[in-house]
């Protein structure tokens, strides 16, 4: 303090009248923006591959590595449904695991159109009894499931996860990262069938391109009939 | 690490000590009982060959088997972290002797601890819950005390497989799963 | 029935708007005329028989009316100037330069839910927003605002502004008291206690003013100081202007005295519960009070309305519009359209990129705004209570800016440093004051 | 002499409990707090004397610096004792980091410390780092004290703003603002983040020094503190501000200790501890600096002392800058860790004291315990120590003066 009573505060006083006339360092904020910082992590967006396809494959790693839990997996169901993937269980059915299915981009059959095969879990529950509810045998547990049902039932797994404990996110990972293990029916004749209306016969571009390549007789190339 | 330090450490604390002091980087560690703890701290804290005069922490830990409530010092005696370790609290009902009359300011530390661990501060003359609601019944940094899921009556309701680690000792490996509904 | 209904479907919006109200304003005018025909003679005699009572109404309807864009103006004021201080923008969307945001904003008040809480007195709780800001209106009547233009003149005057401006910490305490809230209570029984003990050297610090110019009627204070700055009683009564000064910002509750609603401590303070118009109305009275005080400050000690210095060039202007005839219609008719295309011709000419229309805009304005700058420079030089108006302004403005300017820059300070500095600094010093002034006057009287 | 009354009193009934008020008008009860009394402390507090009352301050209210609750008992103005009421913002995450791995449970000690991240993750990283025997390498360190006297700046650019803005004072605050968005950019363009950075690594830091960065700081270093200078003017030598602080919450060092104080609240006090030379760690041995005090252990002091700190990082800053040796930025670690079981402590300075870990490993690749220590919990309980016989607006002064921040003291 100042011998002169309210010198203080004259100077402050001052002050604050100078920065009145000062520029302003306020950023305009929709029109001028600041740029976010190239190491910024907190944008969280999914990535599409150069046809334009989602580059997610939907296996919900990210959800279960994410150390706070703040990425949640959802998307549109083929109802038009927006679902997420945790919540309460009557609020979205069933359905997000079929969306989740749809979006690997892998065939999988179309609930729109057919609905999933009622399966009979008592196979399961018997399983699942063999292996003490214990999530920790959880490769032990898909490979009898699919073993007894030729193929991992979304209302399987979706009961393996409600009598062990063990998040869907963590079944599917685990059941997605092996190859033996699969979703759908391997013997879905009908599928093969639809793939296969859908290709030209091998045959067919192999004369073409025998033809613009101009003959078969190129060592290497194997001629076929 | 101060050589010294342990010396000194075992010719005065001899026969309080309920364990070997160890010593790593630069902290010492000492292992006493539960009875001991006014003791051994008052001496650290005023003799003038210790000078402990800084608390820096205070912690519950349960183990799984017995409780401990650790104690940092700091003092400019030694290079050290001295680290005394009250030890052999039963989970039933820990209880230890407050040292608040030391550091006042291990009032709240050890409300966070009771709160934390149940453990009870002797002498400590507001130990109520801190952080929790005080209709809360559970002391939930205890092993035994797992984390709700976050949406329990979910079809995953029960406990996730990452939360699992810690099982208590010779619990089945079922008997924490919270059932939906139940 | 059917053919009227849909008649009336076929007609636009704009359509039906005016088939209603074009029979309604035949009706109107022709009922307006014949009310006057009637009436009139008994009503203007009526009014001409009570013309002090007509004047005053009419003053307090005026001076109701300009307490709104005044608070709106020192609202805005004071977010501008402490954004500015404040090294940021401040209010720039609404309006030029975000002048209209404080308007908004007394709009957003105004639709607010006007909510009672539970527990609260209704009554005095409905009842405190409007003494406090009739307290501010009745105290804005006897500011003299210009030569002649005060709402109400009289002898007392400034013995009535003190005992009314007092009167808004009834308001403040009964805010406090009935919202059933414990920092409203707090922040009642704080304002009761920095009112009433500002209220003494605030009145003292006056006294001497009051020796000085041997009158309580404010208007006779202004017109002693007429001349140059140097007759302003700010150089008889320095001492007093300064506790004058800050006796007012603590009764006004601002900055650094604003502990009554000092958000960081007691939230709101007495207004914490009150939201919706009646907030609204605290709103309004606390910068109508900086008003109030400014405009006071500058009547009693920097001339009122007087001009600092008088104006050298006498000009005697007498303009007898009766005297021009025929001219007086060709000036109205033309002299807009001759301006008008006299400023427009240079940009029309200057750039060929300035169409003929652009080139009629700006001169309509330039050509607007050189009538307005003739007419105000003839009324300023012609009619002395405009410029008595200007300068009273732009004085009081002064003042405004200067309390706006303490809030950006000073903390506030604590309650009980308040009371010691009105009862052992300012009182002393009031009454210092007022002794000094009163032993001069008795010198230099015998002197005489 | 015991009163059930707070607003009327006369004429109530009186129930058995007298810390429950009625109001028979509304026919509410207001229950304060509606259980019996569990402590000699609570009892005590809840029991009101003649023209007492409870004055319930947050957890809600603008200037308790985040979600606290003070109850205050006051005799008109004047404050007898408060209790705070802690827990608003208890997040358990002790609880998380146990359940999580090791790199997890760094992102989580972030958000203790709003305002300080770095200075609460260091702590927790070097535990770690003593668990798993890593040794850091020196360009590591070197940016890992470069950047956390930054954020030291930072975080006392901010307390100079607050501490004005719980006085009355609107303008310090956003000055203070503008110096610290200078060096929170500088630090969003090392560590990707403005507020919670998570830039401390086990075994080094995530991302070297870059030419951003370095551009940014070195025009922040031209005109450093400019806009803190500034506030210093408004507040220093205004006598308001001043009549204000001088005097208030003052602690002697003897209490101090018994507190367990640290950090710019117990140098006020006259001691100079200060856990960068107290006891070593990181490069601070290297380094040249003061350990400013000061004796009156005021709020005053407390500012001051934080004005004065702000220099010493200044230089710190520099000298890091012009040490900084070559190098690699972070240890050759496997990505799961699983050190072997023991235990370890680790305690920095940080701008509010002392931030410490305590980290117990069981051999898995979570911690068994991770106990946080922050300075803001400890310093917050000594606000009833200094309160009672000033005034409430006196209770935000000697809040604000001891800096808490509330993510800290309620973990």
């Amino acid at each position: 303090m100042s011998l002169i009573p309210g010198l203080g505060l004259a100077k402050g006083m001052a002050l604050t009248l100078r920065r009145f006339f000062e520029p302003k360092v306020t950023i305009m904020y929709p029109e001028e923006r600041i740029d976010v910082p190239p190491k910024f992590r907190g944008r969280l967006q999914l990535l599409y591959d150069e046809w334009g396809t989602l580059k997610c494959e939907t296996c919900f790693q990210c959800a279960q590595a994410c150390p706070i839990e703040c990425i949640d997996m959802g998307g549109i169901d083929t109802r038009g449904r927006y679902h997420v993937h945790w919540g309460a269980a009557e609020t979205y059915g069933e359905r997000r695991e079929e969306s989740a299915l749809r979006r690997s981009g892998r065939p999988v059959p179309d609930p729109a159109f057919r609905p999933f095969q009622p399966v009979d879990l008592g196979e399961l529950d018997r399983i699942l009894e063999d292996h003490d509810h214990d999530p920790a045998d959880m490769l032990q547990i898909l490979e009898e499931t699919q073993a007894a049902y030729g193929y991992l039932p979304v209302a399987a797994l979706k009961r393996i996860s409600h009598e062990t404990g063990a998040w869907y996110a963590m079944i599917y990972g685990t059941a997605s990262y092996y190859a033996h293990l699969r979703f759908e029916p391997a013997a879905s004749t009908e599928q093969a069938q639809e793939v296969a209306d859908h290709r030209p016969l091998e045959a067919t571009y192999l004369a073409a391109l025998d033809a613009a390549l101009g003959g078969s007789d190129r060592p290497g190339t194997p001629a076929r009939a | 690490m101060d050589r010294a330090f342990k010396a000194r450490l075992e010719g005065r604390f001899g026969d309080q000590l309920t364990g070997p002091i160890r010593q790593r980087h630069d902290e010492s560690e000492m292992r006493i009982a539960a009875g001991d703890v006014t003791q051994v701290l008052a001496a650290l804290h005023d003799e003038p060959a210790f000078r402990f005069e800084f608390l820096a922490d205070l912690a519950g830990v349960d183990t799984g088997e017995v409780m401990q409530v650790v104690y940092h010092l700091w003092s400019d005696s030694t290079s050290d972290w001295l680290r005394v370790i009250a030890d052999g609290l039963s989970r039933e009902d820990p209880r230890v002797p407050s040292v608040t009359f030391l550091w006042k300011g291990a009032e709240w530390m050890e409300r966070e601890a009771y709160d934390m661990f149940g453990i009870t501060f002797e002498g400590n003359r507001d130990l109520r819950r801190i952080y929790m609601p005080p209709d809360y019944t559970s002391f939930p940094l205890r092993k035994d005390f797992y984390l709700a899921d976050d949406a329990a009556r979910s079809p995953g309701g029960g406990v996730r497989p990452m939360e699992r680690t810690h099982a208590p000792h010779g619990a089945p490996a079922t008997a924490n799963v919270r059932r939906s509904g139940g | 029935m059917t053919v009227i209904s849909r008649g009336w479907d076929r007609l636009t919006l704009p359509g039906k708007v005016l088939f209603l109200l074009i029979p309604l304003l035949i009706v109107a005018t022709v009922g307006l005329v014949a009310v006057i025909v009637l009436l009139g003679q008994p009503i203007l005699d009526t009014l001409a028989a009570n013309l002090p009572i007509v004047r005053f109404v009419l003053a307090v309807t005026i001076v109701l009316l300009m307490t709104i864009p005044t608070a709106f103006l020192i609202i805005y004021m004071e977010m501008k100037i402490i954004a500015l201080m404040n090294l940021r923008i401040g209010p720039d969307r609404v309006g030029p330069f975000g002048s209209l945001l404080s308007v908004v904003h007394g709009l957003k008040v105004l639709m607010k839910e006007d909510f009672t809480p539970t527990g609260v007195d209704p009554i005095v709780f409905t009842w405190a927003p409007v003494v406090v800001y009739l307290a501010s209106v009745m105290a804005l009547l006897v500011v003299p605002f210009s030569n002649g233009i005060v709402g109400q003149a009289f002898n007392l005057g400034l013995l009535y502004f003190f005992a009314i401006s007092g009167l808004s910490v009834v308001g403040l305490l009964m805010a406090g008291w009935s919202s059933y809230n414990k920092y409203s209570l707090l922040g009642g029984l704080r304002s009761a206690a920095q009112v009433v003990s500002y209220e003494i050297p605030l009145t003292l610090s006056v006294v001497g003013l009051i020796l000085l110019a041997g009158t309580m009627n404010i208007d006779t204070i202004v017109r002693n100081q007429a001349g140059w700055f140097t007759d302003w009683y700010v150089f008889q009564q320095p001492l007093g202007v300064l506790i004058f000064f800050i006796a007012a910002t603590a009764e006004a509750n601002r900055t650094p005295f604003d502990l009554t609603e000092a958000d960081s401590e007691i939230v709101a303070g007495f207004a914490t519960e009150y939201s919706g118009m009646r907030f609204g109305f605290f709103f309004f009275a606390e910068y109508v009070n900086v008003f109030i005080i400014s405009a006071l400050l500058v009547t009693l000690f920097f001339g009122g309305w007087n001009a600092p210095f008088p104006w050298p060039w006498p000009v005697e202007l007498s303009l007898d519009p009766g005297s021009m005839g025929i001219g007086l219609l060709l000036l109205i008719g033309l002299g807009p359209v001759v301006l008008t295309l006299l400023f427009a011709t240079p940009f029309w000419l200057a750039s060929s990129r300035i169409k003929a229309w652009q080139a009629l805009i700006i001169g309509f304005v330039l050509a607007n705004l050189f009538i307005v700058t003739l007419v105000g420079a003839w009324a300023y030089v012609g009619l002395d209570w405009v410029a008595g108006i200007l300068w009273f302004m732009f004085k009081t403005y002064g003042f405004v800016f200067t309390f706006v300017w303490m809030r950006g820059t000073l903390p506030r300070v604590r309650i009980d440093q308040l009371m010691d500095f009105a009862w052992k600094w300012l009182l002393p010093a009031s009454l210092l004051n007022l002794f000094i002034t009163a032993a001069a006057l008795v010198v230099v009287k015998g002197l005489r | 002499m015991t009163t059930t009354t707070d607003r009327s009193g006369a004429g109530r009934p009186s129930t058995d409990d007298p810390r429950v008020m009625l109001d028979e008008e509304l026919g509410v009860f207001e229950p304060i707090p509606p259980y019996p009394p569990r402590t000699e402390r609570e009892a005590e507090f809840y029991t009101l004397r003649d023209g007492e009352m409870l004055l319930n301050m947050g957890p809600q209210h603008p200037s308790t610096h985040g979600v606290l609750r003070v109850v205050l008992k006051i005799d008109g103005e004047k404050v007898v004792d408060l209790d705070p009421v802690l827990g608003y913002l208890h997040r358990g995450v002790e609880k998380l980091c146990e359940n999580a791995d090791y790199h997890q449970a760094i992102c989580y000690l972030d958000p203790l410390e709003y305002v300080s991240s770095l200075f609460c993750e260091w702590p927790g990283v070097m535990a770690f780092e003593k668990l798993l025997d890593v040794q850091v390498p020196r360009r590591a360190e070197y940016i890992r004290v470069l950047s956390a006297e930054l954020n030291r700046v930072a975080s006392h650019a901010l307390f100079l703003g607050w501490m004005a803005l719980d006085l009355g004072g609107l303008t310090p605050i956003l000055w203070s603002f503008i110096e610290r968005d200078e060096i929170v950019d500088m630090l969003a363009s090392l560590t990707g983040q403005r507020m919670l950075f998570n830039y401390f690594r086990i075994g080094g830091v995530n991302g070297d020094l870059n030419h951003d960065f370095m551009s940014r700081l070195g025009d922040w270093m031209s005109h450093a503190t400019e806009q803190i200078e500034a506030g210093n003017t408004l507040l220093n030598e205004n006598e308001i501000f001043v009549r204000r602080m001088r005097g208030l919450g003052t602690i002697d060092s003897t209490t101090a200790l018994r507190m367990a104080f640290s950090g710019p609240n117990l140098r006020a006090t006259g001691v100079p501890f200060d856990v960068r030379r107290a006891h070593p760690y990181s490069i601070y041995p290297e380094l040249d600096f003061d350990i400013p005090t000061r004796s009156e252990g005021d709020c005053f002091a407390r500012y001051l002392l934080r004005m004065d700190e702000i220099k010493q990082s200044l230089r710190i800053i520099d000298q890091c800058l012009h040490q900084m040796p070559d190098g690699p930025i972070i240890a050759k670690l496997p990505r799961l860790l699983r050190p072997r079981p023991g235990r370890a402590y680790a305690g920095i300075e940080g701008p509010r004291g002392q931030y410490a870990a305590y980290v117990m490993s069981d051999g898995t690749d979570q911690p068994f315990r991770m106990r946080i220590h922050d300075p803001s919990f400890i310093h917050l309980q000594a606000v009833g120590l200094m309160m009672p016989g000033h005034l409430i607006a006196d209770t935000m002064a000697v809040m604000a003066s001891l800096d808490p921040i509330m993510g800290g003291v309620d973990k």
